[in-house]
């Protein structure tokens, strides 16, 4: 019997190592709080963290960034007055700012077999500069790379056995492509369903992507 | 005569004018956000919002706020009857695929080649807000930008022959709104469409440092 | 009030010119059967067709191809036994085969504003020859385009007036791709529904990519 | 003493033995269909069908068939419990982005560095039917091919040195099923990993163009 459930946030993020890729979904909700604590408790440093934001100053993000595990963050947003902003200003991280749609397609196309793409976004400003650019129908793109994760952190409303998943409103937002995208995606779910709970129509993150889940109710 | 500049509720509003009905709209951070106020809710526009919104609704009365559901500000909204939620990369999808009707942004500077630059103020600047500003200005069928005519400080015109900060995008926006005139950026550079009562063509001019024409 | 039910088929497929690229979804099911023979009724011709497969000798598509409008077929599978066969080995058929997966993402590519991306699908065979490939990551990849449609002709399950819709089971197939793909995405549905009876965690196509939508009772 | 081939349930009965639970699963036309057959429904396997069918299971009673739900071979098919259904385009974002733990698939040749060519005869083959085999080729982790050992008129041998048809993918293949062996690729060419009974390994050597190892 297929069965994804692992007892504890250890357990799901156990193996881990220094240097990984972490993925971490989230935009104003829908991010796996849970678990990303348990990263910081975790270990794991030297780490690059892919996400949509930089985050304020309090947070699960912020925290993580304080502990100064994380090497390099990709994101599309940065305020300087935050943690990241005065890290990245004292030179204490790696910062590569990408476009959020070319954030979210790089995502998908790891998910999804693409091994590069070329895009409008961004062509023509100083994201592109010693960069490969091509005209493509009259217009200036640019060649992106796909981002691959080593892990995934992703959050859902509903899990089941297999690790089928629904997600809430807009907690959607990044947490279908990042689990498309990693070697290891562990789930922090809400609510533990049966097999078939969920309609086949309207399951939001096929168990197909999904590795690990942790149940985290409320 | 002397005139008087709308406010930052004044610009969105004059916007909001504009937008007919049908239209599928993102609105940027800042000024653009309250465009959707000044819609009535029976003239259907659809708001987009980029974290995976289809059909965002008004803020929620305090007791009835939906913890899973912001818009791209993190502000707590609604959806209205006839809403979608979708993926992230979806949602980009719609934004760069040419599925918008209008994005309206706020900005820095616009030139009069279309030129936006809204999202750094020099190539090293330690804020780094590039959000989806690029991929909507590329993306949508019209850019638009809300933002006020001149700087607060001194007073510098944000009506460029040619920006001075870093680009958003080369050659995308279609028109401004601010707070003292509408201008269209046609072949020949701005075409003023309209401008705020008591306001010379003369004073408009003073407070642009691109050429303006008129229509 | 946004309504985008039209009154009837003809209505659906009004203005479709001599020489549009049509998409027409559907696998097995799925396919907007009743939009195809309006299609074959409205008269436009010289067209392009981009489908899954060529059909067998009864059904739709074959109508269609038989029509003689059909100047290109764009499909990843066609039986030398069949009409689209026969039409190309009597060089009345322009044919261009596409592996499936990249058939999709071409498409899907078309709907989400990416402009070329590299696949290495069938970048080490025939169907490479004399295009553009690069090795990324120690593969050889191929550099394939998006597929625009002119028009695209959509089955659905449930459709509301701002055309959100849903499918049923596997006749989702290539419904929502081509729809967001096309200038103008015209939907046959069997339920017309009020706006709000589908909920909205569960569209399966937003109505952002739909423009006209004709109801097609059983 | 002689030997028995097997026949293509034989080959797919084979095949099913060496998946264990918890694999995710694509089978292509021909034999590969039958693989799922002769996986008991108590381990767990989940196949996938191109057409965007997750957990794909037996056929219906002819009583049940729905018409909504057929799998690649655009046959009537049930949905296990906890089967999902996605669009084209996330399909085959599973079949090319390394989510199959295995793809099975018909072949007409296999060449000993892992060639495959299962999809034309040659260049100007007037059946044109790629389907999405390259695609699963390329994108799955493991790719075994389910054939019979040689062509049925003339005998010719189906483990080749090198593929005389058009390729569906280089270098792709690390296992073979046919009717008389199962076959590894490894860095050296072909190794035997079974044979049926009675057949001698010269025998099995004569039936191949490819030099065998055995492991």
């Amino acid at each position: 019997m297929i069965d994804k459930f692992v007892p504890d946030v250890a357990a799901g993020l156990a193996g881990i190592a220094d240097g990984s890729v972490v993925l971490m979904a989230g935009f104003g909700n829908g991010m796996a709080e849970t678990l990303l604590e348990g990263l910081i408790a975790q270990g794991a440093k030297d780490l690059t963290l892919v996400v949509n934001s930089g985050g304020r100053d309090d947070g699960p993000t912020a925290a993580l960034l304080a502990s100064g595990r994380v090497r390099k963050l990709v994101c599309s947003f940065v305020r300087a007055d935050s943690v990241a902003g005065r890290l990245f200003a004292t030179g204490k991280l790696e910062l590569e700012i990408v476009p959020q749609g070319t954030l979210a397609e790089r995502i998908r196309a790891a998910g999804a077999g693409v091994t590069a793409f070329y895009t409008p976004t961004g062509a023509d400003t100083i994201l592109a500069e010693g960069r490969e650019t091509r005209v493509i129908d009259g217009r200036n793109c640019l060649l992106e790379y796909p981002i691959h994760g080593d892990v995934a952190l992703v959050d859902a409303w509903e899990a089941d056995r297999w690790g089928n998943l629904t997600h809430r409103e807009s907690a959607r937002n990044y947490n279908p492509i990042m689990a498309m995208a990693a070697k290891l995606t562990v789930v922090q779910t809400r609510h533990a369903v049966a097999l078939g709970d969920i309609p086949p129509a309207n399951v939001h993150t096929p168990g197909v992507f999904v590795h690990r889940v942790v149940h985290v109710p409320a | 005569m002397t005139f008087k500049p709308l406010d930052r509720a004044g610009i969105a509003a004059r916007i909001a004018r504009d937008i007919p009905e049908g239209w599928f709209v993102n609105l940027g951070i800042g000024i653009p956000t309250g465009v959707s106020d000044h819609v009535p809710m029976e003239r259907e526009v659809i708001f987009h919002s980029e974290n995976g919104v289809i059909g965002a609704g008004p803020a929620p009365e305090p007791d009835k706020i939906n913890p899973y559901l912001v818009n791209a500000g993190t502000q707590h909204i609604t959806l209205r009857t006839g809403g979608a939620f979708v993926h992230h990369a979806d949602s980009f999808a719609i934004a760069r695929g040419g599925h918008l009707d209008l994005c309206v942004l706020g900005a820095f500077e616009v030139a009069q080649n279309g030129d936006i630059a809204n999202w750094a103020r020099k190539a090293d600047d330690p804020t780094k807000q590039v959000g989806g500003a690029m991929d909507l200005a590329i993306g949508a069928k019209r850019l638009w930008v809300a933002m006020e005519h001149n700087t607060k400080g001194s007073g510098e015109s944000r009506i460029r022959r040619s920006c001075s900060y870093p680009l958003t995008a080369k050659g995308a926006v279609k028109r401004v709104y601010t707070d003292i005139a509408v201008l269209e950026v046609g072949q020949r550079g701005f075409i003023v469409l309209d401008m705020v009562e008591g306001l010379t063509r003369r004073e408009l001019q003073e407070r642009s440092e691109a050429d303006l024409h008129w229509a």
